[in-house]
């Protein structure tokens, strides 16, 4: 069991280590990223997926204003 | 009146062990808690209604030929599910805050020492007569601390499918829990003064930097961590989708429907995981305590890493947003921003806890891919 | 020229039996029902295209490899899409006029008389040379009587496959001729005052009794009849996620985008059935007369219970609301509207009908368990 | 065939005894269920799921309102 | 020590081949194709992911258990998915213009010229050292030429499955290249007038007509080349069930969930198929030279037929219609249209060029079961 | 190869042949076809699926009108 034990704590120390190593990886791969986006697009913090209306969404928005107008 | 006899021999009423009703009574508690109480409803009802239809006796749907033993089959087994879930879940994940204050990245990679204390912790209850968890089991319960459905779903059904249903059910209570359960902890650890601390407004971030994020993400894993490469490659494929502005309709499938129907049948599997041979155990008792344990240990070093980062910072950092690493995305950061806001009336933590928070996703999937390395 | 001979030699022309003509025929006349006389075109347009493919010479459509074998194999012969669909179905029943009226339960109890009536008369069948129903094939023609296409179809695919095809088609066929089929039943049941009985309008059914209603009928079924667990229990779940108002994405999903894929491929994979081997027999043409027998003995045994059910009753109940126990939802509380309507002008019966409706749904799948119990 | 006849004919009256039973169990249990549930929410018979509308319809509605009012 | 030994052994960095390295620069390269140049981006970013993914060393993506291992056996070994992308593609497509002028069926027919003329460069390049192409790889080399996606996957994956990957980038980079390569052809084959020429309105087509039109499909299909009929008939499937509406859940589904559903797992799936074994050799080379050669040819026999055919019309014909005869549906009509408005302002050439564009997708399925027949 | 050659020229023959044949009887179907179904309808080239609005997009509209009128 003890030795059970000093294996997970090996584990212990050796994940956080890398999950901490990994996401300073990260860090860095990051500021290098900002680097090569460097001109900011004007777009903004928000998601960038909610743009355009599916065309789904387009024929229940034409429905939704011609049964309006139709009242 | 043969015909009667037959009909009655196969009802259930004689065939009902004990251990079949009380896993029954445990489905109906989850149903309970996800409709009244509205913990985590979306995976726990399934989950709750799988365990009643996988005890009832006689109706076989976890026998080979059964409902639930197919959907375990296809989707558990194969990794599929989990997986499904996470690319949909990388498609409605925003990294925007998180790349407008990378170094919260740091608080995500903090709050993972709420697993591995957790693996230890497991290993030390085999002291106790009656807990014998394998090494696998063990970094199968600690994942619980990784407040992430999927991950946890993910690397139970590869190590230890039997605890697969308790690890499961653990994970998502929890997480419904984290408002009852962070706040303490995060007082605990903090003065009225440093909960007060107002964080300056984050910078906007433009579409290019979003859409190569999740590909550095992707480059970094498959270099060094290939193990965990299933669950953020398919997490940072939802996210490309997501952001790359082309694929539209993909991302919206991946996010609705897909993502939907996938947590139905994700659910009714684990939910039949849930038999009283393997639940109703001294081992579920100790998954739960040590989930519990995850939650707080894993909540605690992430606020005690963010008060140390504020040391180091030129710009104001609130401690209380190291919560948020623990992910549970998005509760964990609606916490943050609560007990700010009792500190401080002014004082919106949301969009700045939201970094940590996603950051806590990719730090419990690497977590993941780790355990996977050393231990599977 | 070998090259010319190769592809003719491949055509079809030269391989077409007279059996696979006359299918396709079949299948034609299946789209134009659907298509132009709107008979459940939902199930009966994929249904006909499915006949036609799987009747091609050379295209192997049914063979291990084809299309219309991977869907039936892992569809039909799992009892997966009945289930789903169904599933899809509970999601999309409201159980509030029942539950108003919990007494029209037993309308929907007597007109499952039809099924079992039927069962009868296929065995009688037998006597006349040609027919050699065995009590599973029986049980299988019989629950067409049900009324309810997901339970004839998970029914037939265990007790019968070979005889799948032809009850499927029937079973959808005389829903589409609901509106034929009953009225004439049900005037001569009925004299016109008591077609025009006005009924008191129904109370409020509240969020509580909804939710646990489900819960309630699943409970019953897996104590009595866990047989019926498959199909109850999944029309439970639908039902569950509709009302409990905490996983609404999850119902949408099962109502819309869910079931439309699986109808489309539950219809191609029932179309696969029907081969001329098996649907151009002398049992084809029994089938089709065992259920409209059943249909009518059904009609007629639901108005019969609510003829004997009014005399006991303090409120007045209208006869014909019984005729709805079928089920056939909506279609059959709509004829009961419209011939309440004709004989008084100020009598809507819809919602009246709509307990004895939703009940006859409930009905037939208990009846199947008990005939999945019994014969299978 | 005249015993394939008579077990049908068991087969029938089993089966519609236990039909009855069984849906007689459920007005019972329905008849507790009210008591349970006795006080009964403002709710009424329409359907519950009704009532919100999704992310998706949100997404929808609020594009229709912008597209409306652009015109 | 020896975990941290573990965990780099377990890393992908020493592992490396430089294979998989170039491979997963191809999978960036598909990226940059689909989110910056916009080329076919629904299938180029799952392709070039999947691409990066199953090149990823020690993280088994496409080893039995992996995820893209299943994704690819169960839909691309199967044939499953081309068909029901097929499906929806059948559900999207609007066969009205094609009906108003059948004669532009022979542009669709005349443009599939690309792929036979294909087949015997791919056979031609064989006396270069190094090129060994069997008839089957020929043949699904030369499908590239019918600009279609699904069914040179389809074709592909039964003929020639090493293949697949290759021949599925080529088809849809070749796809997102009609607007470049298809201009400089159509202006040397005509003069500016004949680009000017204005045709006359097309007449309304009624709902009968266009319901009957795939069943005609089908039946004739079925009659004369029953190896189209998986492709065509799901692709009449889709069609109908569009057309019929009566089932218009069914079809908006097959055209919106299920397609995309689809489509984001085919793309994995093909992009699994990219493994540096098969792509980085002279055969890949070969296959992009034949697409490029394949869709000359089919847009220059297109134009030539359509030249053809004006000299024999009375009503006006504009040569350049025939140039949508390849399909790569909706691209070569739009681009028919604009050479068309670059010589002649008043020319509005879209809804004519729609003809010959969807006659081309029948064209190019006749073209694959044909090859099948002869070659299979 | 030149028999592999020789055999791709009989295909590529027999190929061009079969579609062209194929697409005439097709061209043949739908002047039949035209023929049975003279009546046309007033429906025109536009699709025909896109008249009624699916019960989701009736529910976003609803929505969307009340939520509108609310403001
Ligand atoms: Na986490
Ligand atoms: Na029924
Ligand atoms: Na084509």
């Amino acid at each position: 069991m003890t030795d059970l034990f000093s294996e997970a704590f090996t584990i212990m120390v050796t994940g956080m280590v890398t999950v901490f190593v990994f996401l300073s990886l990260l860090l860095g791969a990051m500021a290098l990223l900002r680097l090569i986006a460097d001109a900011p697009e004007p777009a903004v913090g928000g998601s960038s997926s909610a743009q355009e209306p599916t065309p789904a969404q387009l024929a229940a928005i034409t429905a939704a204003i011609h049964q309006y107008r139709r009242k | 009146m043969d015909r009667l006899i037959l009909l009655w021999e196969s009802t259930a009423i004689a065939a009902f062990t004990w251990g079949e009703a009380v896993m029954m009574l445990v489905g109906a508690l989850l149903l309970y808690l996800a409709i009244h109480k509205k913990f985590e409803p979306l995976l726990l009802l399934p989950i709750g209604f799988g365990a009643i239809l996988a005890n009832i006796p006689q109706a076989g749907f976890t026998d080979p030929g059964g409902l639930l033993y197919y959907v375990y089959y296809v989707g558990i087994e194969t990794g599929v599910f989990p997986l499904l879930i996470f690319m949909g879940v990388g498609a409605m994940t925003d990294f925007g805050p998180l790349l407008a204050n990378p170094r919260t990245l740091l608080l995500g990679a903090a709050a993972q020492f709420g697993i591995f204390a957790t693996l230890l912790g497991a290993i030390a209850l085999n002291s106790i007569p009656g807990f014998e968890f394998s090494m696998a089991d063990a970094s199968a319960i600690a994942i619980i601390g990784g407040a992430d459905g999927p991950t946890a779903i993910f690397l139970a059904s590869k190590l230890s499918p039997d605890l697969l249903g308790a690890i499961a059910v653990a994970a998502y209570s929890y997480m419904a829990l984290v408002p009852i359960i962070q706040p303490p902890i995060m007082k605990l650890l903090t003065t009225k003064a440093e909960r007060g601390i107002q964080m300056e407004q984050l910078r906007p971030v433009g579409r290019k930097e979003k859409i190569l994020f999740p590909l550095a993400v992707l480059f970094l894993t498959l270099l060094f961590l290939p193990t965990a490469t299933p669950l953020v490659g398919m997490f940072c494929l939802g996210n490309l989708m997501r952001e790359a502005g082309v694929v539209d309709r993909l991302s919206k499938t991946a996010q609705n429907e897909l993502i939907n129907i996938v947590t139905i049948f994700l659910g009714l599997a684990v939910g039949s995981k849930l038999s009283s041979g393997e639940f109703l155990s001294l081992q579920t008792l100790g998954i739960l305590g040590l989930g519990a344990v995850a939650f707080g240990i894993g909540t605690a070093s992430g606020v005690l890493m963010a008060k140390v980062m504020a040391k180091f910072s030129k710009q104001p950092i609130n401690p209380l947003i190291g919560a948020a690493g623990v992910s549970a995305v998005p509760m964990a950061a609606r916490v943050v921003n609560k007990v700010g806001l009792e500190a401080n009336p002014q004082n919106f933590l949301l969009m700045h806890a939201m970094g940590p928070n996603v950051a806590g996703v990719l730090g419990s999937a690497v977590a993941a891919g780790i355990l996977l390395a050393l231990v599977g």
